[in-house]
């Protein structure tokens, strides 16, 4: 098998990316040229890059809080949600809290950590209390967290946008003021770079050193790989993996408000702002088997994929087809990491 | 008096329309889940379902020909499903995704490629019976396919609890090394369960497509596939109970349907968000009486 | 002509990596004999099993049924071919009842009556007496190890393969299960492959044995021709001072006096009083002194697990009280009991005592994290070194320190659990079954220690269901019936009448 | 304290046509020889109905000049901004969005990126004017309010009085039609009840068919589904209990599966077919905003589809009063409390 590993997983990169080609020729595209707006759309030139980057900061949040809760052994996947939570609390913040001018970026991302964080230690709390599992009920509450935000940015005494003159407001928010937005890392020309970018790699950073380096991180592996014996060791096993839950959400509460200051979006809450990042960022660490290193490169395709497939898009191959690329591609990225380690069994 | 006679009729015919596609699907997801998969692609293999129904009852000219290839589509996810996370251990919940967003991009793009047009499968109307007060209108005029219900679900109940297969899908779900120790090729059914959950939830894609409403439109499960996922949460592992759960689901939603031509509003974000509510409560209260089992989720791999 | 043998395997190998666990093992087994199979932990007698099962591939060498070579493809094919195998490690479902269990494996539909019906006959027949509704998650070790035979049984095996069946057995249970495979052999001519730990099991059970090395077969001989003290020396490869060795001792010789005879009058260093835990525990009172080995004795089901967990901080009790030298200790936080000065070497080691995926080197460490890390991080250089000392000093043997403790053999991962626990200098050491799974030479190894500990003024308490343990061990004995104390006793004066009576709760 | 930034909306630049800009080289702005016609829609492309029939117009104008169309349908709201983006680097000479959905993709105008782009909006909804935009307005309450006054024609002569109205989510436009219908209807029937349910989605054809069902129980003669991709679903259950029914936007009279009695028409592709007409002509002005009226330009409309001679006088005279102001939209919905 670890001989044959590699072949295997090119060839079925190729089987998928063969099989992409012929969708898009059968739909009358050419394979060649969808291919090179794919490379073109995510890292052809400056703006290209500047697109995937951007993708990739709130992909990377979500993932390295999933190694947290993953590692801890409390199985969340209900980042989907954690993230809608994070940008309502966020833009809440931002356009409600009357905050001096430089603190209030911070102000709107430490309420989306906060907010998203709680949002999730709730699941750690409904375990604690009457064993309801993690992932079903992380799951659950991510559908609770999509009709929250719509309720929000369609209830004009909370979130949803002003009226101009007698028009109707749309589904959404007010755009959040400069003031409350993440800024721009330097002006480069075509380069836009946003703080959520530095902010996601500082803490992708710090949670590999917290978990490989630190106490906290041994103790929190030790919970995930057999409580008993954690107990024993005088670890609070539960505590722990709620931290570890707390952590994940707020982390995905963080993203959300990343997306909310990000120049992809239009800084305002919307019931789709959150644009599956939370699924995608749970795949990315599933896929970087929750080490957050690995997470890095592996943001960094799935980005590459989105920004890619949103040019591609523009290109005239049909959005969903685009889709379905996407997915055959994750799949291809997916299969061979797994198929490289050990011998099936039947 | 007849008007809420006529009343309930409405609500619960229409309940009964809700509640059938995620019935069937429900079957489907609660065996796959006995066997140890949690399985998040129900949506798409009841999207799929849909789409591929509608697709051959054009071709065909035949609705219950489409209904069949719903059922294929159905399995054929499963398939897929099985394949990857139960031969090559990609990890279940990333295949499900993928597969949910695959098939949505799929069937999304083939519905622009040409006109699918309008396909139903016959109503039934039993005389005599469908006069009674209530329950007559809603229980003996339905398009057929409902009525596969009445086989299905002791199918699948006695399939888990007294054949030998089921025996042995439990095994593989509560305790795979044990299973494996016995001589159980416990990847084998995790893969025959998805199977027989694809063919369950294709027939319920199938059945919310050329039953109900005739057509295919993109997304038209609508997330459907997840609240499958809650129902079987809320029946705490237990067929009977699952079933339950969807008719609450369906009858929840045929009431919220109702209710502002009977003369009253709700908020419509909380009565969406109610079935998952009535899960999470359902968990919260019943915990100790769940039938969860004990390897839900885990794959299996052989080590020494 | 001779009848073919029942069994023969000639020149099994088997690879792990650079580990070859097993190496051109050729073994016989005729019909109508217990064959023994002995070898110390990691000789490779499991994994030979395995194989012979189907569930693991040999690399090379030939598997014979009644002079037929045959390949075997899986439990079910070996079924087929007439092998059964009970587990080391047991192989039942417990959300599913005893029959469902027994019939788990066959083929054809599922004829409840017929099945109930007939683990019912099988069970009157071994008089194995079972409920064949209830489920198995409730049933005790002795009661799931019956499952597990009936089940093997029912299939009416002509080579069935047991792998250490008793270490979780009571004496009368053992005995039990040592008739049912007499009876096995002798009335109905099937073979027995017995894979045991105790010696004294081996010489009065088997017909004939087999011992393993280092995955090579090294002795072959009929049983009544060998005595305990070679297979002992054949095992290990060297002299055993047999009177450490468990099994070996008739149970009525007089004990191994430790050098501490007279204990310092100091004050208790455990202290457990009024412990009670619902069901298990019912105000339970023990105490240790420093320097004093004491063994809680009694049959499997009467409160040592449940006592193991509360020591482990798995539990928390609903009355009662746990003082280590002195001064009460809240059992609501987690490592309190750690923190207080108490090691203990658990009862099950893969549920309580290792993390398995962890590797050996963080496993010997995890409970005395703080003393390789600041306060936020962990040296992992300190960590390597505090490592490779304890290993050196326990004689671990492991390819890596930094492989995972799943990859070591039974006794080693024994000896991990043994070493962490003891190097963090506790007054009071707790070690329930610390022989179980160890071959004779670790089981020596383990006694040396645990006497230097008292010797060290260390509290020792051994939980056992081994007399014969608990008489070469300890200086006092209680005995535990239905989660209290009913009697306590120095062990000079433990006669076995007198304790018969205690166990059986009538003291 | 808000820190709101709409929330005093500035007034929106001068209306009428005087300080719009002609781009130089239109139609081929970005002067690469070829014209580039780029389409956003935040609905489903081919969703028989609005989203599609603003697709629909342009590509059939487009392909008559010999120009090439991307359109890109089901654009989520918060990529709005990417794919226009995506757009006027794919070198598209002019980009247009299909709905005000996605006017957070407008910003991208006065980039550097997008300099050589005509841009056109649709803007029922709160689309503030720039200087580099294009703005086409309707106001949806005229068409609402002439919808209701259809169906009251029809109600009148059948007799009923009880209408349904079946829509996505409760949002505020949502909100605003249905309010608008009433009106209408009440203008003839003053005590006409309307009855609305929110599905929650528009597509959902499952739901869609259970509202409709509901209604229709409840006796109503009128089912308007002001839906996407469930329109067809709902309005052929409506149909089979002979209820009055309308179209979300297009003109759909000619459909006999399902078929409709009133073709509501505010049909966002005449209004960009128009444009694109000016657009070919080299006339198309940035910074002003065109404001369809009903009853002074040929659309939006409404148009019975089997209606008497003299009920399709009283329609036309009808949106006649309101071209001439002498009805005002507004103040009728208004009267019901919006
Ligand atoms: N389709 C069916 N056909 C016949 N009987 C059914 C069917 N579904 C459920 N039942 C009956 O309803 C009961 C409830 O089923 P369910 O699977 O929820 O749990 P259960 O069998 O009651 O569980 P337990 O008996 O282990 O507590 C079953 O015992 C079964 O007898
Ligand atoms: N899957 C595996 N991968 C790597 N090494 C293995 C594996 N299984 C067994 N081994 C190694 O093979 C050797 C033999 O192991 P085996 O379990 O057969 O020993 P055993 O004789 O049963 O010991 P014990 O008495 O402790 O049960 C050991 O060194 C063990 O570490
Ligand atoms: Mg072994
Ligand atoms: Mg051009």
């Amino acid at each position: 098998m670890t001989r044959t590993g590699p072949w295997v997983s090119a060839a079925i990169v190729a089987a998928a990316v063969l099989l992409s080609g012929l969708l898009i020729a059968v739909t009358g595209g050419s394979p060649a040229a969808a291919l090179r707006a794919l490379v073109q759309g995510s890292l052809g030139d400056a703006t290209a890059v500047s697109q995937t980057l951007l993708y990739a900061a709130p992909l990377l949040l979500v993932a390295a809080g999933t190694c947290c809760s993953a590692r801890s052994g409390a199985f969340n996947i209900g980042q989907e949600g954690q993230v809608l939570v994070g940008a309502l609390a966020g833009a809440a913040a931002g356009l409600r809290l009357a905050v001096p001018g430089p603190v209030l970026p911070l102000v709107v991302l430490a309420a989306a950590a906060l907010a998203a964080g709680t949002w999730a230690w709730l699941s750690a709390l409904m375990h604690r209390f009457r064993g309801v599992d993690i992932a079903v009920s992380t799951l659950l509450m991510t559908f609770l967290a999509q009709q929250a935000v719509a309720f929000a940015v369609t209830t004009p005494w909370l979130l949803q946008e002003s009226r101009l003159g007698a028009a109707a407001a749309l589904p959404q928010s007010n755009k959040l003021p400069p003031g409350a937005l993440l800024g721009s890392l330097g002006d480069h020309p075509g380069l836009q770079l946003n703080l959520g970018l530095g902010v996601a790699l500082v803490v992708t950073l710090l949670v590999a050193v917290a978990l490989g380096r630190t106490r906290w991180g041994f103790r929190l592996t030790m919970a995930g790989l057999n409580p008993a014996a954690a107990r024993h060791a005088g670890i609070p096993v539960t505590a722990v993996g709620g931290i570890a839950l707390a952590v994940s959400g707020a982390l995905a509460g963080m993203a959300g408000a990343v997306l909310l200051s990000s120049p992809l979006g239009t800084n305002r809450l919307q019931p789709d702002i959150s644009i599956n990042i939370g699924w995608d960022g749970l795949l990315v660490a599933l896929i970087a088997r929750n080490r957050p290193l690995l997470t890095i490169p592996v943001a960094g395709l799935f980005a590459v994929l989105r920004a890619g497939g949103s040019f591609l898009a523009a290109t005239g191959v049909p959005p969903y087809l685009v889709d379905v690329v996407k997915a055959l591609l994750t799949l291809a990225f997916v299969a061979p990491a797994v198929l490289r380690r050990q011998p099936v069994v039947a | 008096m007849s008007g809420l006679a006529a009343d309930l009729a409405t609500i619960l015919s229409s309940g009964i329309r809700l509640t059938a596609p995620l019935a069937f699907a429900a079957c489907g997801e609660y065996l796959a889940e006995r066997a140890g998969t949690l399985n998040v692609s129900v949506e798409a293999m009841m999207l799929g379902a849909a789409f591929g129904s509608i697709a051959v009852a054009g071709l065909t000219g035949s609705a219950t020909a489409g209904l069949l290839a719903g059922v294929l589509l159905g399995a054929l996810v499963g398939l897929v499903h099985g394949a990857l996370s139960h031969r090559w251990h990609v990890n279940t919940f990333v295949v499900g995704l993928v597969l949910n967003a695959l098939v949505l991009g799929l069937t999304s793009y083939l519905v622009t490629v040409g006109e699918l047009g309008r396909h139903q499968v016959a109503q039934v109307s039993v005389p005599v019976l469908r006069d009674l007060p209530v329950l007559g209108a809603p229980l003996f005029v339905e398009r057929w396919p409902v009525y596969l219900l009445l086989a299905l679900v002791p199918l699948t109940w006695w399939l888990v609890e007294r054949s030998r297969w089921g025996l042995e899908l439990r095994a593989a779900g509560e305790n795979p090394e044990a299973a494996d120790m016995t001589g159980i090729r416990v990847n084998l059914r995790r893969r025959q369960a998805l199977l027989w959950c694809g063919a369950l939830a294709g027939l319920g894609g199938a059945y919310l497509a050329v039953g109900e409403v005739g057509s295919f439109n993109q997304n038209m499960t609508a997330g459907r596939g997840y609240l499958v996922m809650a129902a079987v949460i809320f029946g705490g592992w237990r067929l009977g109970r699952t079933l339950a759960g969807c008719a609450v689901f369906g009858l929840a939603d045929a009431l919220r349907l109702a209710l502002p031509a009977l003369g009253y509003t709700v908020n419509s974000q909380l009565l969406v968000s109610a079935p998952y509510l009535l899960a999470l409560l359902a968990m919260l209260l019943f915990t100790t009486r769940e039938r969860r089992p004990g390897a839900l989720g885990q794959p299996f791999r052989r080590t020494s | 002509m001779a009848p073919e043998p029942a069994l023969r395997l000639r020149g099994i190998t088997k690879r792990y990596g650079a580990v070859v666990a097993c190496d051109r093992v050729d073994l016989t087994v005729e019909r109508g004999e217990i064959h023994g199979l002995l070898g110390e932990n990691g000789a490779g007698k499991s994994t030979l099993m395995r194989i012979l099962l189907g569930l693991e591939t040999r690399d090379s060498g030939t598997v014979e049924r009644d002079g037929r070579a045959v390949t075997v493809a899986g439990p079910r094919a070996a079924a087929a071919l007439g092998i059964g195998m009970v587990h080391q490690h047991l192989s039942l479902v417990d959300p599913l009842t005893v029959w469902e269990n027994v019939v788990l494996g066959d083929s054809g539909p599922v004829r409840r009556a017929a099945a109930r019906a007939g683990v019912r006959a099988v069970a009157e027949r071994y008089g194995l007496t079972i409920d064949p509704d209830a489920r198995v998650g409730t049933l005790s070790a002795g009661e799931r190890q019956r499952v597990e035979l009936l089940k093997c049984l029912r299939r009416d095996p002509a080579v069935l393969i047991m792998d250490e069946p008793t270490s979780v057995l009571t004496r009368a249970e053992s005995a039990e299960l040592f008739t049912v495979l007499r009876r096995v052999v002798a009335a109905e001519h099937r073979a027995v492959v017995l894979i045991s730990h105790k010696l004294t099991e081996i010489t009065t059970a088997t017909d004939r044995v087999t011992v393993m090395r280092a995955g090579r077969v090294v002795l072959r001989r009929a049983t009544a021709a060998t005595t305990p003290a070679e297979l002992a020396r054949e095992m290990v490869g060297r002299e055993v001072t047999l009177g450490a060795a468990v099994g070996v001792l008739p149970a009525t010789m007089a004990p191994v006096a430790s050098s501490a005879s007279a204990p310092a009058a100091s004050a208790d260093a455990l202290r457990l009083d009024g412990l009670t835990v619902r069901p298990g525990l019912d105000g339970l009172r023990l105490t240790v002194r420093p320097g004093e080995i004491v063994g809680l004795y009694g049959a499997e089901g009467s409160g040592q697990k449940t006592l193991g967990d509360v020591l482990s901080g798995l539990v928390v009790p609903d009355a009662g009280t746990v003082e280590v030298a002195g001064v009460p200790v809240d059992l609501r936080r987690p490592g309190a009991l750690l923190a207080a000065g108490l090691g203990i070497v658990p009862e099950d080691r893969h549920r309580t005592g290792v993390v398995l995926d962890l590797s050996v080197a963080e496993n010997l460490v995890m409970t005395r994290l703080g003393d390789v890390s600041g306060r936020v991080f962990v040296d992992r250089p300190a960590l390597r070194r505090r490592a490779r000392a304890l290993a050196d000093e326990y004689g671990i043997t492991a390819a890596s320190l930094d492989a995972p403790l799943r990859s070591l053999s039974g006794g080693n991962q024994q000896r991990v659990v043994l070493a962490r626990e003891l190097s963090g200098r506790p007054r009071v050491l707790v070690a329930a079954h610390p022989a179980r799974g160890l071959d004779v030479g670790a089981v020596e190894d383990l006694y040396a220690r645990l006497r230097r500990c008292a010797d060290d003024g260390i509290a020792v308490l051994v939980i056992s269901t081994e007399l014969a343990e608990i008489l070469t061990l300890t200086t006092r004995l209680a005995v535990i019936f239905r989660g209290r104390i009913v009697g306590e006793l120095p062990t000079a004066q433990a006669g076995s009448a007198r304790l018969g009576l205690l166990i059986g709760g009538a003291a | 304290v808000s820190n709101d930034e709409t929330a005093s909306p500035a007034p929106s630049a001068a209306p009428g046509g005087s300080t719009g800009t002609v781009l130089p080289g239109e139609p081929d702005v970005n002067g690469d020889g070829r014209v580039v016609i780029g389409v956003l829609s935040p609905g489903d492309i081919n969703d028989n109905g609005y989203y599609e029939s603003f697709v629909v117009k342009a590509e059939a104008f487009a392909q008559a000049q010999g120009w090439t169309v991307i359109k890109r349908g089901s654009v989520p709201v918060s990529e709005a901004l990417t794919a226009a983006r995506a757009l006027c680097r794919q070198s598209a000479d002019m980009v247009a969005i299909g709905a005000s959905e996605l006017k957070d993709a407008i910003p991208a105008s006065e980039e550097a990126v997008c300099a050589k782009t005509a841009w056109y909006v649709p803007s029922s909804a709160n689309v503030p004017q720039t200087p580099k935009i294009m703005l086409s307005s309707d106001d949806p309450k005229q068409s609402m309010l002439v919808a209701g006054y259809a169906a009251g024609l029809l109600m009148q002569s059948r007799n009923t009085t009880k209408a349904g109205f079946v829509t996505g989510p409760e949002a505020d436009f949502t909100k605003i039609a249905s309010t608008a219908f009433l009106a209408g209807i009440r203008e003839l029937i003053p005590g006409a009840t309307l009855v609305t349910t929110y599905t929650g989605d528009f597509d959902d054809s499952g739901k869609a068919r259970e509202a409709t069902q509901a209604q229709l129980s409840q006796g109503v003669g009128t089912i308007y589904p002001y839906l996407g991709g469930a329109t067809d679903v709902a309005t052929a259950l409506a149909n089979s209990a002979r209820a009055i029914t309308l179209t979300p936007g297009t003109d759909r009279c000619a459909s006999t599966s399902p078929a409709f009695d009133v073709s509501v028409l505010f049909d966002p592709g005449d209004y960009f077919a128009a444009a694109l007409e000016l657009y070919a002509a080299g006339k198309l002005e940035m910074g002003i905003t065109k404001t369809w009226q009903l009853g002074v330009d040929p659309y939006p409309t409404v148009k019975l589809c089997k209606g008497t001679p003299e009920q399709n006088a009283r329609l036309a005279a009808f949106i006649a009063d309101i071209g001439r102001g002498r009805i005002d939209p507004a103040a009728e919905v208004q009267k019901l409390g919006s």
